[in-house]
């Protein structure tokens, strides 16, 4: 599918021009390179959720085929969003340019492209803002950093509000907190008032909202992706397990994104989990009309986002589960911790979660109703519920990479890193200011893991790329577990352009390995069908 | 890197605010002492420098030290000491440091304390001291902060960093070569009008500083992740050996001269500090204390196997510090300024404000240690190989 | 959410502080200083004059002592020639202070109503005040 | 080119205060006329700017996490830079306002050969900022003793201590030094760090010339050039309780002085300078991390269309009952189409 | 644009050195006024001021007590209870301690325990001057060693520098301390060192130095480079001695000791 240019190799990439061009910035036009932005959104994607402007159109062509007003439709979304976010109004307003997230944007270390520093970002709109919205801008134009809306500038707000993971980083080590992230969700949601968005984000919104995951898997898919999985875990285990589907009266809705059905390595972490809550006897189901625990909606307007979150409360409610868990994602987290209960809430239908393992009292999710994965592993193991052999992981030197959205706009670190430290016995940080809080993104978050935008996905992915490498030269890493889909999707083609000798996985695979389950046959593999170590020659000898 | 001061343990915190505790009783004192006067102090028109200035003139030695790390790994390229190299580096700034805060509160209109540079008078050995101590102060800074962060980010350290390494192996020497000649360039002063005076405050410097350096490093391996080597630590307890020697060495130089020449000006102050004068001998138990643990540690440092044993080796650092505290922290600027001109005999002890506000610095001194300390530590500890979390 | 409250909350804090100049001196009429020259010794005078003109002791006199001060103390040269060539001893307490003897009502009077407290005092002495 | 634009400004401004008062002996005017309009501006002004902000809701709940946030009792959670509550939150705050938290956090990005990226240690912004503002503050401060009478205590105190240091006569108040090398530092980094001159505006350098000006006018004013103090204050302290008065003789220096602080208030509102207001309403800082706990409202929150079970069972139901998946529908005869599109909730 | 910034940062520069400059003539001194500054017409003038102190005139204890007393009204030196505490600018001291280097045994009888009257030697090779970090100790021209208050640090470096004893340190306030006040001289805040000025205000006045004057001739002052003058024949007929010559500080107070006459 990548039939984007051609991607510099490593080498070539690594050399980056920090030095500002000549020309200042407003001058400076957007040229819009290869292998840096993605193709336009097809049609059918675009009419399939009612959205405007559907058309065929690239992103490289002269005329991107805008409706006659598309000047005053984007002014008009601009000062109703104006209106409507007190973030967009105020960070229009109270940049002081002191620069001091310029330097920490992955897109700006892996490109030199200095409008890629989230300040000249945000400042793409705000000069625009400035000179329709500001009487300084209005009366003195340029001098007062303003500037008119062109077709140009309009490109280059699409160029570059694409070239920008929604990831925060920016916005922890701003003085005032301006996030980046909330200036680039309103560019794309005035993009998509034009029928702009990208073909690799449209597709999925399209099949999310119709099929309910973005990979578009019907139902009987699902269950037959499952019952692979499950295959494979009686291959491993000799422990056959019988999920159920849309099961009503169930105690607990799961809901993981769709990649974890589909695709690698994201299905070894599906297999943890249906591993760890057999092996619980959890009384849970899977639904296949919520089945999509991700937004790709979120990456086009906040109204798109909030369509498509909708299934997995209804569904809760139809089936009468006591509350959800939510597998290991991302942006999908973003959405539950700071959205999914203003949308859809308030989700009084349920009852505040409640481990029946352990009995543990979820307060932080009595409101939203939804756990995340790994807060319920972590209680598992902390009250000794779990019997688990790190020592199945041996072969593995794991690192730990924090995604953005759960680190920066959840705060989870620790329950990750607490199962891992118990079921893995090397476990190594990569550099401090690499992760946590200070975290880089994988480099294809917010709809950016395309294929046609490869050289643009290793340039950002280059900061997270390189600690791992640090860590992997250190100590031998060969592992980069995360808890978010993405990463597992995006991550292994960064390694294998960075760093060819890790691999990544999900948390809950590594617990699918360590987990003792009752009545399970030796293990010779790992769940990824691969002998153990010291294991080789039983397997040999088993055939 | 300087956050990592600001993160630990409730242990680390409960220490951080006992310092701030003291620093901050101390400060009241010295409140006080900015509206009264020095008369708080035990000090008088005889003896008018105290124990402000003799710990200044202890500390200048401390801060010295560094070079003892500095030398062999930067110049003579003795691995060993990489690690801890950085130790000695931050010991001096917080040694410079209390050094400055102590010729502060020893002033009387520490108001005025910016006419030192307003008018710059080269004739006058403060005048230089000053900027001896400041510079060294920055270099080590400089130096510390910059090789350590290079350290944290496994990158060679800058280039030019390089001169200011070497620059502070004579800067070293100079800061007490200076402080030295505060005492030994003035007329009328015979116990220390002696020209081995800086040759013997450096080597007092290099046996007290080391020693102290000894005991931290056996302290942060205790304490923390970071060890900073067996080896290292024998090599420092070998400088320690050397430069007590070489100390009380030039000690009985001293006493030789002043008792054998017979003159009784040169000879005062020594009867004074060890015999008593005129029925005063208020230091005598004291300097007495500080010869018997300097005997003791002597005794003990000569053997190699006492000093390869870690617990002897740290009872004998500890006897080495205290007693070139007593020496240089007491006897030395106490003993100067008696018998005064007159040949009469004033005695001095320093009153309770006084200590508290000593202390006070003191601890002022250990905080800066402490989260300098803290943030090498955290360096080392990450760098470390094991596993990262606990 | 607006959360107006507590904005409007913070703006009435920002506000009380922020116009607390003018609220603490509204309707209030302070007297500018009027520093007084009625001493025996000035009223002596046949011309009324100091050492330089009003307007420029008013605006120099601090840095003037600091002159006299110096030159006095450390260039022996007690002997200022102002710029009408008139001759004065350089001494604050006994050339100054000789006229304006009456520090209260000359010195204190503006110091106090600029709020500046010059430590001149702390060594010498006021006649008017002297022990 | 911003940086030359603001500069002219700034000494057109000088130039015209100047002028305006040795020329034209306009006094009234910049030492009463406009100075009252600038606060005038300044307050309603900046008044109307926070109430703007206030106008406009916080939808969503979005604060940055910088911390562990609040889950297990058995995890440490970072109480101030993922506050779970109200106190959390208050620090957080108060530490962002005081001290400038998260600038602190400030990293150097490098790039070494490797390639290696490391992240050095960058403190100078912060210290510059930290010093400029708290030395603006003071300073301001200070100048209440121009427009009390009796001037308060704690004027007198800061006074006291900003002068410690006996230098000069009058005695040299650091505040007024470390303010203008702060002003001065923060300019010449506009100039000498590529990137920051590449997103510099002359909005940036204009406030930085302006109050170099002001601090350094104050400077000259106070031990260099000498106005006569004491009309000063009767000027000011006219200022403060509404009865202007202009007394003669002020030196120029002092109307430049005041006109340059004036254009600074009247600039305020309709400048970056706002975040002085700003920082307390980040939407980003100032919300606890509870939002999975606590249920927040969006005031225009509104339904939307979706895509509800029972258009999806009606496409998907055979496959399911095929694959055994349960079906709310079992009737084997395909239901008519109902195409209606069903509305969401809300 | 890097035109412009040349531009500026030369302007920006040229600035800084002005306000630097500036400063640095502030703090220095700068003259403000159109004036002129002058030796005081009516003051004593001399190369080299020095003192001779001839002991053997001295006979009783009033002899002393009557000097002190003058020379500490006038300079409003405090006294204070405490011996650690004392201010002295001239005081009294037996001559075996005052000349404690002159260990001669045998001495006529009475001199051992005669009283010498000490005050600060305006050493011409000044050991004060020398250590003195801020110049708040010089000379002056006409070889008085002065004492600046108001730029003292009070270090305290000038006290263990004189080998004479002759510095005084403010160890607290000494207002409360001086019993009579001459209004016409200031006192010293706490925390400066003080000593005897040679009475340069007097010198200045045309007065001859408190001490002097109320010796009634058994103190004589004059100018040691004039070999014509009132101390240079006393001293070229009369033994004299300095106290710690030895140390090359050169003092400009010299001593007829005498020997033989009654004592007190």
């Amino acid at each position: 599918m990548a039939k984007g240019a051609k991607t510099p190799k490593p080498e070539e990439l690594s050399k980056i021009d920090y030095s500002p061009p000549k020309t200042r910035w407003m001058e400076t036009p957007v040229e819009f390179k290869p292998g840096t932005f993605c193709y336009g959104a097809r049609p059918k994607y675009l009419e399939e959720v009612d959205f405007p402007n559907p058309r065929e159109w690239a992103s490289a062509d002269e005329d991107w085929k805008l409706p006659e007003n598309w000047k005053e439709i984007v002014l008009e979304g601009m000062k109703d969003r104006l209106g409507k976010y007190r973030s967009f109004q105020l960070f229009m307003d109270i940049c002081v340019r002191c620069g001091a997230c310029a330097d920490k944007c992955h897109f700006y270390i892996g490109s030199g492209d200095p409008k890629n520093m989230p300040v000249l970002r945000a400042e793409l709109m705000r000069s625009v803002y400035r000179k329709y919205f500001t009487s300084g801008g209005k009366l003195l134009g340029k001098y007062a950093g303003a500037r008119e809306l062109t077709y140009e500038v309009f490109k280059e707000w699409w160029y570059y509000y694409y070239q920008c993971t929604e990831c925060r980083r920016c916005s922890v080590f701003c003085p005032y907190g301006i996030d980046q992230a909330e200036i680039t969700i309103m560019g794309r949601e005035l993009f998509n008032l034009l029928g702009c968005n990208t073909d690799w984000i449209a597709g999925p919104v399209a099949n999310c909202y119709h099929k309910g995951n973005h990979l578009g898997l019907e139902p009987h898919t699902i269950q037959s992706n499952i019952e692979m999985m499950c295959d494979d875990i009686e291959e491993i285990t000799g422990i056959r397990i019988e999920p159920s589907f849309n099961r009503k009266g169930a105690e607990i809705l799961f809901v993981t994104p769709s990649g974890d059905l589909f695709g690698l390595p994201g299905v070894y972490t599906c297999m943890g989990y249906l591993m760890l809550f057999h092996e619980l006897g959890l009384d849970y189901t899977w639904s296949t009309y919520a089945s999509e625990g991700g937004n790709f909606g979120f990456f086009t307007s906040n109204e798109m986002a909030k369509r498509l979150h909708y299934k997995i409360y209804a569904e809760a409610k139809r089936l009468g589960v006591k509350y959800i868990i939510g597998g290991e994602c991302g942006h999908m987290w973003r959405l539950i911790h700071q959205y999914l209960d203003t949308w859809h809430g308030p989700a009084d239908f349920m009852e505040v979660p409640r481990s029946p393992i352990t009995g543990t009292v979820f307060e932080n999710a009595k409101a939203t109703k939804m756990v995340h994965v790994t807060e319920f592993t972590a209680d598992l193991i902390r009250h000794g519920k779990l019997k688990l052999d790190p020592s199945r992981n041996d072969h593995l030197k794991i690192t730990f990479h924090d995604s953005c959205n759960t680190s920066r706009g959840m705060g989870i670190f620790e329950e990750p890193r607490y199962i891992i430290q118990n079921v893995v016995n090397h476990f190594y940080e990569m550099p401090e200011d690499t992760i946590r809080e200070k975290t880089f993104c994988c480099g294809s978050g917010s709809g950016l893991n395309a294929g046609e935008n490869m050289e643009l996905r290793m340039r950002g992915g280059f900061p997270r790329a390189n600690a791992v490498r640090h860590v992997h030269e250190k100590y031998g890493v060969n592992m980069l577990a995360n808890i978010c889909a993405i990463d597992r999707a995006a991550l292994p083609t960064l390694m294998q352009y960075w760093v060819p000798e890790v691999d990544v996985c999900g948390v809950h695979e590594l617990v699918g390995n360590a987990l003792v389950m009752t009545g399970e046959t030796e293990r010779t593999m790992d769940l990824r069908l691969e002998p153990l170590p010291g294991k080789e020659d039983t397997e040999e000898e088993d055939e | 890197m300087f956050e990592k001061a600001l993160q630990g343990r409730p242990k680390y915190w409960l220490w951080i605010l006992f310092l701030l505790g003291i620093t901050g009783a101390g400060f009241l004192v010295y409140l006080q002492q900015l509206k009264i006067g020095l008369g708080i102090t035990g000090m008088s028109r005889d003896v008018s420098w105290g124990f402000y200035i003799s710990q200044f003139t202890f500390l200048v030695g401390v801060a010295a030290s560094a070079v003892m790390l500095v030398i062999p790994y930067y110049l003579h390229d003795y691995k060993k000491f990489s690690k801890i190299v950085i130790l000695g580096e931050f010991l001096a700034v917080s040694a410079v440091l209390m050094c400055i805060l102590f010729i502060f509160v020893d002033m009387g209109q520490p108001m005025r304390i910016f006419n030192v540079l307003l008018h710059p008078t080269p004739n006058s050995i403060l005048f230089w001291d000053s900027v001896v101590l400041t510079g060294y102060l920055i270099l080590n800074i400089v130096i510390g902060w910059t090789t350590l962060e290079a350290d944290r980010k496994e990158v060679p350290p800058p280039q030019w960093v390089k001169p200011l390494i070497y620059l502070s192996v004579p800067w070293a020497v100079s800061i007490h070569t200076v402080t030295a000649f505060i005492y030994a360039g003035l007329p009328g002063r015979p116990f220390w009008m002696t020209a081995i005076m800086a040759a013997r405050f450096l080597a007092s410097a290099f046996a007290s500083g080391p020693a102290f350096l000894i005991i931290l490093a056996l302290l942060i391996r205790k304490l923390t992740k970071f060890d900073p080597g067996k080896e290292a630590i024998q090599a420092i307890a070998k400088i320690v050996a050397y430069a007590m020697y070489a100390n009380f060495f030039f000690f009985l130089l001293e006493v030789f001269t002043a008792l054998y020449s017979n003159i009784p000006g040169h000879m005062a102050s020594f009867q004074y500090l060890f015999a008593g004068l005129d029925g005063h001998g208020k230091l005598v138990p004291l300097m007495w204390l500080s010869v018997i643990l300097a005997i003791f540690a002597l005794a003990m440092l000569v053997f190699p196997s006492v000093r390869a044993n870690e617990t002897t080796l740290a009872i004998t650092c500890v006897a080495v510090f205290i007693s070139l505290w007593i020496d240089k922290g007491f006897g030395l600027v106490i003993g100067g300024f008696v018998p005064n001109p007159f040949e009469r005999v004033t005695e001095y002890w320093p009153t309770l404000p006084e200590t508290v506000i000593s202390v006070a610095v003191w601890a002022f001194g250990f905080l800066v240690l402490t989260m300098l300390y803290k943030v090498a530590v955290s360096v080392r500890e990450a760098q470390g190989p094991g596993e990262s979390l606990h | 959410m607006y959360d107006g409250g507590k904005i409007i909350i913070g703006l009435l804090i920002f506000l009380a502080f922020a116009t607390f100049p003018f609220y603490s001196n509204i309707g209030k009429s302070v007297a500018k200083p009027e520093p007084s020259l009625d001493t025996p010794v000035i009223k002596a005078l046949e011309k009324k004059e100091c050492v330089e003109s009003k307007d420029f002791m008013r605006r120099n006199h601090m840095q003037l002592l600091i002159e006299w001060r110096d030159s006095a103390l450390r260039d022996a040269k007690r002997d200022y020639v102002n710029s009408k060539g008139k001759h004065f001893r350089i001494s604050l307490q006994n050339t100054c202070m000789k006229c304006h003897s009456n520090k209260k009502k000359f010195c204190d009077e503006c110091h106090g109503y600029a709020a500046v407290d010059p430590y001149c005092w702390d060594c010498h002495f006021v006649k008017e005040g002297g022990r | 080119m911003g940086a030359m634009v603001s500069l002219v400004a700034v000494l057109v401004l000088i130039l015209i205060a100047y002028v305006g008062v040795k020329v034209l002996s306009l006094q009234a005017l910049f030492g009463v006329f406009i100075p009252y309009l600038a606060v005038l501006t300044f307050f309603v002004g900046f008044i109307l700017r926070i109430l703007k902000w206030a106008r406009v809701p916080v939808p969503f709940h979005i604060p940055t996490t910088c911390g562990q946030q609040k889950s297990l009792p058995w995890i440490h959670y970072s109480r101030i830079e993922s506050p779970a509550g109200t106190w959390g939150v208050v620090v957080r705050m108060a530490m962002e306002v005081l001290l400038f938290r998260s600038l602190f956090r400030n990293l150097k990005t490098e790039l070494h050969d490797g390639p290696k990226l490391a992240y050095g240690w960058e403190k100078w912004l912060w210290l510059g900022g930290f010093v400029f503002h708290w030395s603006f503050l003071i300073v301001l401060l200070r100048h209440l003793r121009f427009f009390t009478q009796p001037v308060p205590g704690f004027v007198k105190i800061m006074d006291a201590v900003d002068g410690f240091l006996q230098i000069g006569s009058p005695h040299l108040l650091m505040t007024g030094v470390t303010l203008l090398a702060a002003v001065t530092y923060l300019l010449i980094r506009r100039f000498y760090i590529p990137q920051v001159r590449y997103i510099s505006l002359p909005a940036d350098y204009f406030p930085l010339f302006l109050i170099f000006g002001i601090a350094s006018t104050g400077i000259l004013m106070r031990y260099f050039l000498k106005v006569d103090i004491i009309k000063v204050k009767e000027l000011t302290l006219g200022l403060a309780s509404l009865s202007p008065k202009v007394p003669d003789g002020i030196g120029a220096i002092f109307y430049v002085h005041i006109f340059l602080i004036s254009t600074l208030f009247a600039y305020f509102p309709f400048s970056k300078l706002v975040h002085l207001g700003g920082v307390f309403l980040s939407p980003t800082r100032n919300l606890a991390n509870n939002s999975r706990m606590k249920r927040h409202v969006n005031p225009w929150n509104y339904p939307v269309k979706v895509h509800t079970y029972e258009e999806y069972e009606e496409e998907f139901r055979d496959k399911m009952k095929m694959a055994g998946i349960p079906v709310e529908k079992d009737e084997p005869e395909t239901a008519e189409a109902d195409s209606e599109e069903s509305e969401g909730k809300e | 644009m890097s035109m412009d910034r040349r531009e500026f940062l030369k302007l920006a520069g040229l600035t800084c050195i002005g306000i630097g400059v500036g400063g640095a003539q502030l703090l220095v001194r700068s003259r403000i006024a159109s004036s002129e500054y002058a030796p005081a017409a009516e003051g004593l003038q001399a190369n080299r001021w020095a003192m001779v102190i001839d002991l053997r005139k001295f006979r009783t204890e009033e002899d002393y007590d009557k000097l002190i007393k003058a020379c500490h009204y006038i300079h409003n030196v405090p006294s204070f209870p405490d011996k650690y505490h004392e201010v002295k600018w001239l005081w009294k001291e037996d001559f075996e301690h005052s000349f404690p280097e002159q260990k001669n045994r045998y001495l006529p009888e009475g001199i051992e325990k005669k009283p010498v009257l000490l005050l600060c030697n305006h050493c011409s090779n000044a050991p004060c001057v020398r250590v003195c970090p801020t110049k708040a100790t010089f000379k002056l021209s006409n070889g008085i060693t002065a004492q600046d208050y108001h730029r003292c640090i009070g270090c305290r470096f000038c006290m263990a520098a004189c080998p004479y004893g002759a510095r005084s340190f403010n160890w607290v306030d000494p207002r409360p301390y001086i019993k009579e006040v001459n209004p016409e001289f200031p006192t010293r805040t706490p925390g400066v060192v003080e000593k005897c000025n040679f009475c340069v205000e007097r010198l200045s006045e045309g007065l001859r130095p408190a001490c002097v004057e109320a010796s009634e001739g058994k103190i004589l002052f004059g100018d040691l480079r004039d070999e014509g003058s009132e101390v240079r024949r006393y001293l070229a007929e009369n033994f004299s001695m300095r106290r710690k010559p030895e140390l090359g500080t050169e003092p400009a107070v010299f001593y007829i000791i005498g020997g033989g006459e009654e004592h007190v």
